[in-house]
């Protein structure tokens, strides 16, 4: 042990006894619904403290009035030992918060430059200001072209486009809304490397997150929300994954079960893909090369990798929305459709789930019967005649979901935006499952999705194999990919990897498999 | 080539394009910043109205060009007002802020009938006048035109390399993540709208100051809807403003020599061509695809904050 | 059915008080046309005092709203009512026909009823005095006409002024530039700088805004106004304007309403009646062509000199009037074409 | 301070208040105004506003002038909704007339049920082809469609222009720029004796209906609106975003330009180079006003048809210009769009700690 580390440990442990943000009492109601009741939060200084709760729980609404973006209804925050009251993100930012938004505040057709210039009193998106943004780039080893469009990066950059944003500000608190939910394992490890860089400078970290096992990795301590309240403060480190989020969610968690098809059947292939060569219909995706693969009946075939690596276009090409001049290239049971749209497809049973839940697999400003309409249409005579829509059946479809999927909601007349990341998910999922496809495309269907419906998608999904669908599922994350799947490969830079079977699957192989290490170009 | 007549014709274009160089610009500054304000004509007209009554009571031109200046912006508040506070729908506001704009004009300018305001005299620049064809026809100008150009720099000057013009661009492009970044929307939007209303109105004024120093109702004429499509044409960009009303000016002045020309084309047809060629301008430029061409993100969007 | 009215607007009787509306095409603030209208109505005012009663209603569309307008009018008790633009022609003869106790009086048209009277003026007499100031004055030998649309009151202006430029100024061509808009200050002072630009050293227009008139002035050339004295946009410039006096006509109209001898008639005045008047002539005008034109103004006055006086051949060579021959009032109420030597093809014509 | 948040339901009777409030705003002005001129508001404002609709004749003459408003505000409601920015009904309103009036003036004196129904057809397919042309640059070329329809309206008048001017000129015209009067055969039948109310304005209800219907019921209504709200969305659900351009400026113009032809059949009974006063344009208004609900477009529309005819009446009896009621609409608008912000959102006043 060399003396710096042993000074930042001593730090470390005297600043635990100082307190840097005391939240007491905080209460916000939007219109009726109580999303925070009564809210106390204390973090230390240097602290990397886990902000926990299902989806809906309140997390986003209580940062975001640390932030100064809402404004209590009641209630007090300290910061540093001073009163608190941010009345905009920039009182915030004089205070020293600095914050990773969830639903990143980047501009597309901005360069990545000019973003975070924006973040920054005063600055001009200029060489020197390049220059400073390259060191902290290299300080924590995070890689950014400036001059690039944001509409150009994946998720993962414009994420980091954001934390470089926030570390510019030299914060002492940095908040991270759900910040992993679009990281590679890698990149995972690399932002954990980051904070904890971050919290032996002595700045406190709120970290919000739905993945257990990161938390626990990571966090010093936790505090745990519930329907807008704070249920229990603990210590991560002591707790499993499992009891973590029953703690949580209040109740005692499942394991997920598969009934195993007999092999014969998995030898038929039900879907086969075998395709030269795509063009994505925005910059933001690879070029997919050379992509073969098959799925057949009662099996789940995993394709992970980093976003941006051709997923879009790969789930674009399968799901119909991108066809192809081919119709060979895609042939499910046997019958060429590679040419036919996405609407062809569905009357085949072929159906999709995007990853992005609001504006591309469902429109916001829509209420859940409405969007029932949008994939499910030509199921139980929401259709009539072609043209004519019945109200009446669209909205018994959408109770239906409702119900079977315990999606929480007020009604079928709620607004698709008004529900939960998890409550949509789940919606948006079973909205398909109820179509009875006999395949199944689904991208990150947990992204950003609490423990307990994380498990329920997983249970659904396996249920559906088990009937005997093929699943084609998309993901980064390698937990899910590992726990769920029948077979595995990667996609990188557009091409795809061999498949294994899972059960010969490592994280560490599948890590390198997404890298793109056994992918001959 | 007669050099004397080609040198008047392109004075006489940039004369012709000079109001709507102001007007577009006014237009871009309040779409960049995701304001779509169908109102132009109105706040032009409102501007010529100002400039006019200011340089008849004697005034010099710079008080009457800032006196449109104000009235445009004061016209462009009431929008401001509507569509920011009161989240009104901004095309019906702007197209009630036309019928507002011309109507009010008429009413206040109906005392000004048969009155002439004094000429604006010319600028006329040593040595580069002197050029041969472009000396006069680009040199020898009243102050208002090397004014359009120079807003139109300004302008890039500012959207480009200054903060202010970045927030103003951030808050067009994503009002959500400008709301985010601490940024007040409403306050960046109502100054832009407000510039706007300016140069709309200096737009206005030119054609009551310089181009034909009289006031009547209407005499706009449309061209606030001609600024609006500019603007499109441009792809939101200063520079490109400019050349699309100086296109538009040459083929409006174009068709008038030819027909002093004698060149036997029935007269309306060639009233077309200005329309008819800034259509197939913007095919053009549209077909080339060109990344970046798009909207602001937020162009015409209503912003509200939830507190 | 409306038998008080019938009483009351009998022709053959006196009335103590008349009604007169007055619709307009444009705004009476429109320094032209309108505001010459609108110049009459004022004097009717004044000549009868408190025995007329006026209302206007302006700005009205010439397509689908003038109906209404002039209903709305007769049923609100007007007595008569003057009809100020060509458009409005169709709709005064199917209102008249439902209001057949109420007088209208339609200018520019060719279409009468028992109710409805006609009236118009020559302004081709005073585009011939124009014509041959313009061809005494020009340098260059040509002169640039401003045209609104190709109907034949403006074809005819160009005929006239053009016939009496050429009487005077064999040498002497005419460019004109349709701008397809009676009003559009803008376009129209783009097209008087055209025009100049290509060689005009005098301008006149028949469109209505003063944007020449002020153009003319700034290059130091000159012009003539339109519908109005235009001086006050180009004191130096104008040479001399037709004037649009339709005064005279409005009262003799009011005056036989109250006489109660008001009769369907069909008036084209000139400068005999006074609705054709000159604007006082410009400093720029030496004495001798102010002599030609005052002659020529009270020959055509007192009928000894009628602007369509043949030999004229048209456009395409063809001949139209004999030597000693003049123009009938039909073939220049419809004229359009060209008379010989004028450059350029009439647009639309066909 | 005011701030405002969404209401969590919308109830009916919002609107309505909404445009009670704006009402009274309006008339509160004009009677401050009047008052100030030294007129006697009461009674200035009842010749301005009940008189007019005092008689049948009154009633037909509102639901003349209207028809067209409503006709095209529901073409154009439904477009907006789409996300197509049609701002061109203007031009193919003109073209519908257009071409209308040729067919009528080609089968000129000759009889038959079939004339009406032809003539009509003329003048929705000339609306439609004229519509088409924004569609097709915006679908093969990605040219933005406010520009293109706005430009075309320009040369929309132009062209009607010369054809008054030339070929479609009254051969006994004495080359006066207008038609023949169309027969009987190829005129609208009126609605009432008095007034020209025409069966135009039967249409236009209709139309307004047969919107609803498209919005609430139709497949195609709702893929129109998915597709202006989400075009990823739209793109996943199987809607193509070429169709919705595609119908939005076809339903735009074969409707503006149905409007045209009833226009110049119904209304004018000839072609002349001026056959609408910016019925295209206030018909964009009129949409917004009705929140782009097809049905709320017809109180909407006879709204602002009766702002037209209580100007001409202010002018007749009050002898104010007519560029005060140009103001004077103004203010309704104004006072119609802001207090549209009560019927979604409730305002609250003051701070909230
Ligand atoms: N602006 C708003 N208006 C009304 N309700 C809101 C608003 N923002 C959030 N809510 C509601 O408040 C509750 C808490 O939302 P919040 O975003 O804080 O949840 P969260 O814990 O961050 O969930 P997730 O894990 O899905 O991000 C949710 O039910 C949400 O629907
Ligand atoms: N002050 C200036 N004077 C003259 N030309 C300039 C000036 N500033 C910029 N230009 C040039 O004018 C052209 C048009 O500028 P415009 O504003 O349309 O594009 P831009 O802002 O440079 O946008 P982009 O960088 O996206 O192309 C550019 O080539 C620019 O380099
Ligand atoms: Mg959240
Ligand atoms: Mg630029």
């Amino acid at each position: 042990m060399n003396l710096s580390e042993s000074v930042a440990i001593a730090e470390r442990l005297s600043a635990s006894s100082k307190q840097c943000l005391g939240v007491r009492g905080l209460t916000k109601y939007f219109g009726d619904f109580p999303a925070n009741v009564d809210v106390t939060l204390s973090v230390d200084q240097g602290e990397i403290h886990a902000l926990l709760g299902e989806n809906g729980a309140g997390k986003s609404t209580l940062v975001k009035m640390i932030y100064g973006i809402l404004k209590p209804d009641v209630g007090s925050m300290e910061l540093n030992s001073c009163p608190y009251t941010p009345d905009t993100p920039s009182d915030a930012k004089h205070a020293g918060v600095g914050m990773v938004f969830q639903h990143f505040a980047v501009f597309d057709a901005l360069t990545v430059l000019d973003n975070i210039a924006l973040g920054l009193d005063g600055r001009l998106p200029d060489v020197a200001l390049a220059d400073e943004i390259t060191a902290v780039c290299e300080r924590y080893r995070l890689h950014l072209e400036l001059n690039r469009r944001v509409y150009d990066l994946s998720a993962g950059e414009r994420q980091r486009v954001e934390i470089i944003r926030a570390l510019m500000q030299d914060p002492r608190l940095l908040i991270l809304d759900e910040p992993t939910s679009v990281l590679t394992p890698q990149e995972t490890e690399q932002l954990f490397t980051t904070l904890d860089r971050l919290s032996d400078e002595g700045r406190s970290i709120i970290y919000i997150s739905h993945k257990l096992d990161e938390v626990r990795a990571l966090c010093d301590r936790a505090t745990l929300m519930r329907a807008g309240h704070v249920v229990d403060v603990v210590d991560p480190r002591q707790e499993s994954t499992r009891s973590l989020g029953e703690k949580m969610i209040g109740e005692r968690l499942n394991e997920t079960k598969r009934t195993k098809l007999p092999a014969t059947e998995k030898l038929k292939a039900r879907l086969t893909v075998r395709v030269g060569e795509v063009y994505p219909e925005s910059s933001r995706s690879a070029v997919l090369r050379d992509i073969y693969l098959s799925v057949a009946p009662g099996s789940i075939l995993g394709i992970s990798g980093v976003s941006g690596n051709g997923q879009d276009t790969l789930f674009d090409v399968l799901s119909g929305e991108l066809t192809l001049p081919n119709p060979d290239s895609l042939v499910l049971d046997g019958e060429p459709i590679a040419h036919l749209g996405i609407e062809q497809r569905r009357r085949r049973r072929l159906l999709g789930a995007p990853e992005n839940r609001l504006g591309h697999a469902a429109v916001p400003d829509l209420t859940l019967w409405e969007n029932v309409i949008l994939t499910a249409r030509q199921t139980r005579g929401i259709l009539k005649n072609e043209h004519l829509i019945s109200g009446t059946a669209a909205k018994a479809f959408a109770q239906e979901v409702i119900e079977t999927f315990d999606v929480r909601t007020t009604s079928v007349n709620a607004k698709a935006s008004s529900l939960s990341g998890g409550n949509l998910q789940k919606f948006l999922i079973g909205r398909e499952l109820l179509g009875q496809p006999q395949v199944f495309i689904v991208s990150n269907p947990t992204w950003g999705v609490d423990a307990k419906a994380q498990l329920f998608i997983h249970q659904m999904l396996m249920d559906i194999a088990d009937q005997g669908a093929s699943i084609i599922l998309l993901s980064q994350d390698i937990d899910e990919l590992l726990s769920v799947t029948d077979r595995i490969c990667a996609i990188c830079h557009g091409r795809l990897s061999r498949t294994f079977a899972t059960e010969d699957m490592t994280p560490e192989h599948l890590g390198a498999l997404m890298l793109g290490q056994e992918i001959e170009a | 080539m007669d050099y004397s007549l080609l040198s008047s014709i392109l004075h006489a274009i940039l004369v012709a394009s000079t109001p709507l160089v102001f007007a577009g610009l006014g237009a871009l500054i309040q779409e960049r910043a995701g304001v779509l304000n169908l109102g132009i004509e109105g706040l032009m007209i409102v501007g010529a109205l100002a400039g006019f009554a200011t340089a008849l009571a004697g005034y010099p031109l710079l008080v009457s060009v800032i006196a449109a200046a104000l009235a445009g912006s004061a016209l462009a508040a009431i929008f401001a007002l509507l569509v920011l506070r009161l989240y009104a729908n901004p095309v019906a506001t702007g197209l009630a802020l036309t019928l507002f704009g011309l109507g009010l004009s008429a009413l206040a300018g109906a005392q000004y009938v048969g009155q002439a305001a004094p000429q604006v005299s010319v600028w006329t620049i040593p040595l580069l006048s002197q050029l041969p064809v472009v000396g006069h026809a680009l040199f020898s100008h009243d102050p208002l035109v090397y004014l359009s150009i120079l807003m139109a720099a300004l302008l890039w000057w500012f959207l480009k390399k200054t903060r202010a013009g970045l927030i103003l661009r951030a808050v067009g492009e994503n009002h959500a993540s400008a709301h985010s970044l601490g940024f007040s929307v409403m306050g960046i939007r109502f100054l832009a709208i407000a510039a706007g209303g300016a140069l709309a109105g200096i737009g206005g004024s030119y054609l009551t100051l310089v181009q034909t120093p009289l006031f009547v109702e209407g005499m706009t004429a449309g061209r606030g809807w001609i600024a609006l499509a500019l603007v499109v044409f441009a792809s939101w960009r200063p520079f490109r403003v400019i050349a699309g009303a100086y296109l538009f000016g040459s083929v409006t002045i174009l068709q008038l020599h030819s027909q002093a020309f004698g060149i036997s084309i029935p007269a309306q047809w060639l009233s077309m061509l200005p329309y008819l060629v800034t259509i197939m301008a913007l095919v053009m430029i549209s077909a080339r695809g060109e990344k970046g061409l798009a909207a602001p993100g937020s162009l015409g969007k209503i912003f509200r904050v939830s507190r | 059915s409306d038998s008080e009215q019938t009483a009351s607007n009998a022709p053959e009787k006196s009335a103590d008080k008349v009604k007169a509306g007055f619709i307009y095409v444009g705004p009476v603030s429109d320094g032209g046309w309108t505001y010459e209208h609108n110049q009459g109505r004022l004097a009717v005012e004044e000549a009868f005092g408190d025995k007329v009663e006026t209302t206007f209603v302006e700005s009205v569309s010439e397509g689908p709203d003038a109906e209404r307008v002039l209903s709305q009018m007769a049923n609100d008790g007007a007595d008569i009512i003057f009809t100020t633009s060509f458009g409005f022609m169709n709709p005064t003869i199917k209102v008249a026909e439902q209001f057949p106790n109420v007088k209208f009086e339609h200018a520019t048209g060719f279409k009468r009823a028992d109710n409805v009277a006609i009236y118009s003026s020559r302004f081709y007499e005073g585009r011939h005095v124009l014509g041959l100031v313009a061809g005494k004055m020009t340098k260059t030998n040509t002169v640039g006409y401003i045209a609104s649309f190709p109907i034949p009151e403006v074809v005819r202006g160009i005929n006239a002024a053009y016939l009496a430029a050429k009487s005077v100024n064999p040498e002497v061509q005419f460019k004109v530039i349709w701008v397809s808009s009676w009003f559009d200050p803008g376009k129209e002072a783009d097209a008087a700088k055209a025009l100049i630009d290509q060689g005009a050293d005098i301008l006149m227009q028949h469109t209505d805004s003063p944007a020449a008139m002020q153009i003319a002035e700034q290059r130091g050339i000159y012009a003539f106004g339109q519908a109005s004295d235009m001086a006050a946009f180009g004191p130096t410039a104008q040479l001399t304007a037709i004037i649009d006096d339709w005064a005279p006509y409005y009262i003799e109209r009011v005056g036989a309403m109250l006489d109660g001898t008001w009769q369907s008639t069909d008036t084209w005045g000139g400068f005999n009646t006074g609705m054709v008047a000159l604007a006082p002539y410009g400093q720029a005008v030496p004495d001798d062509v102010r002599q030609l034109a005052e002659e020529a103004r009270v020959a055509i006055s007192e009928g000894r000199l009628h602007p369509f006086t043949g030999p004229i051949n048209k456009q395409d060579g063809s001949a139209w009037l004999a030597a000693g021959e003049t123009a009938d009032d039909g073939t220049l109420l419809g004229m359009n074409f060209y008379v010989e030597g004028i450059e350029g093809s009439l647009p639309s014509s066909n | 301070m005011m701030f405002v948040e969404p209401r969590a339901v919308t109830r009916w009777y919002h609107e309505w208040l909404a445009v009670l409030v704006a009402l009274i705003l309006t008339l509160l002005t004009a009677s401050v105004l009047l008052a100030a001129i030294g007129l006697d508001p009461l009674s200035s404002l009842h010749r301005i506003f009940i008189k007019p609709l005092n008689s049948v004749y009154g009633i037909s003459e509102l639901l003349a002038k209207a028809t067209p408003l409503i006709t095209i505000g529901v073409a154009l409601a439904l477009g907006f909704r789409a996300g197509v920015w049609n701002i061109g009904a203007e031009g193919q309103l003109v073209m519908g007339g257009l071409c209308g009036g040729a067919v009528a003036l080609a089968f000129w004196g000759i009889d038959g049920f079939w004339v009406m129904p032809l003539v009509l057809l003329g003048g929705t397919v000339g609306g439609l082809l004229w519509g088409a042309i924004p569609a097709f640059l915006k679908v093969r070329f990605n040219a933005n469609e406010i520009l293109v329809s706005l430009m075309l309206t320009y040369v929309a008048i132009l062209l009607l222009s010369v054809m008054v001017h030339g070929p479609l000129r009254d051969p006994d015209g004495f080359n006066f720029p207008e038609s023949r009067l169309f027969h009987d055969a190829a005129t609208l039948p009126k609605l009432f004796s008095a007034g020209r109310g025409h069966l135009g304005f039967v249409f236009a209800i209709a139309f307004a209906i047969v919107g609803t219907w498209v919005v609430k019921r139709w497949h195609l209504g709702f893929e129109m609106r998915v597709t202006g709200l989400s075009a990823s969305a739209a793109k996943f659900a199987g809607y193509s975003r070429d169709r919705t351009v595609w119908m939005a400026l076809l339903i735009g113009g074969a409707i503006s330009g149905f409007a045209g032809v009833v226009e110049v059949t119904g209304n004018i009974g000839q072609l002349v180079p001026t056959i609408s006063p910016s019925y295209g344009f206030t018909a964009i208004i009129v949409a917004f006003l009705a929140r782009l609900h097809p049905l709320a477009v017809i109180p909407a529309g006879l709204l602002v048809a009766l702002s037209y005819l209580a100007g001409e009446a202010a002018q007749l009896s009050l002898g104010v210009p007519a560029a005060s009621t140009q103001v004077f609409q103004g203010l309704l608008l104004f006072f119609l769009l802001g207090t549209s912000l009560f019927v979604n959102y409730r305002v609250r006043l003051g701070r909230v700690a």
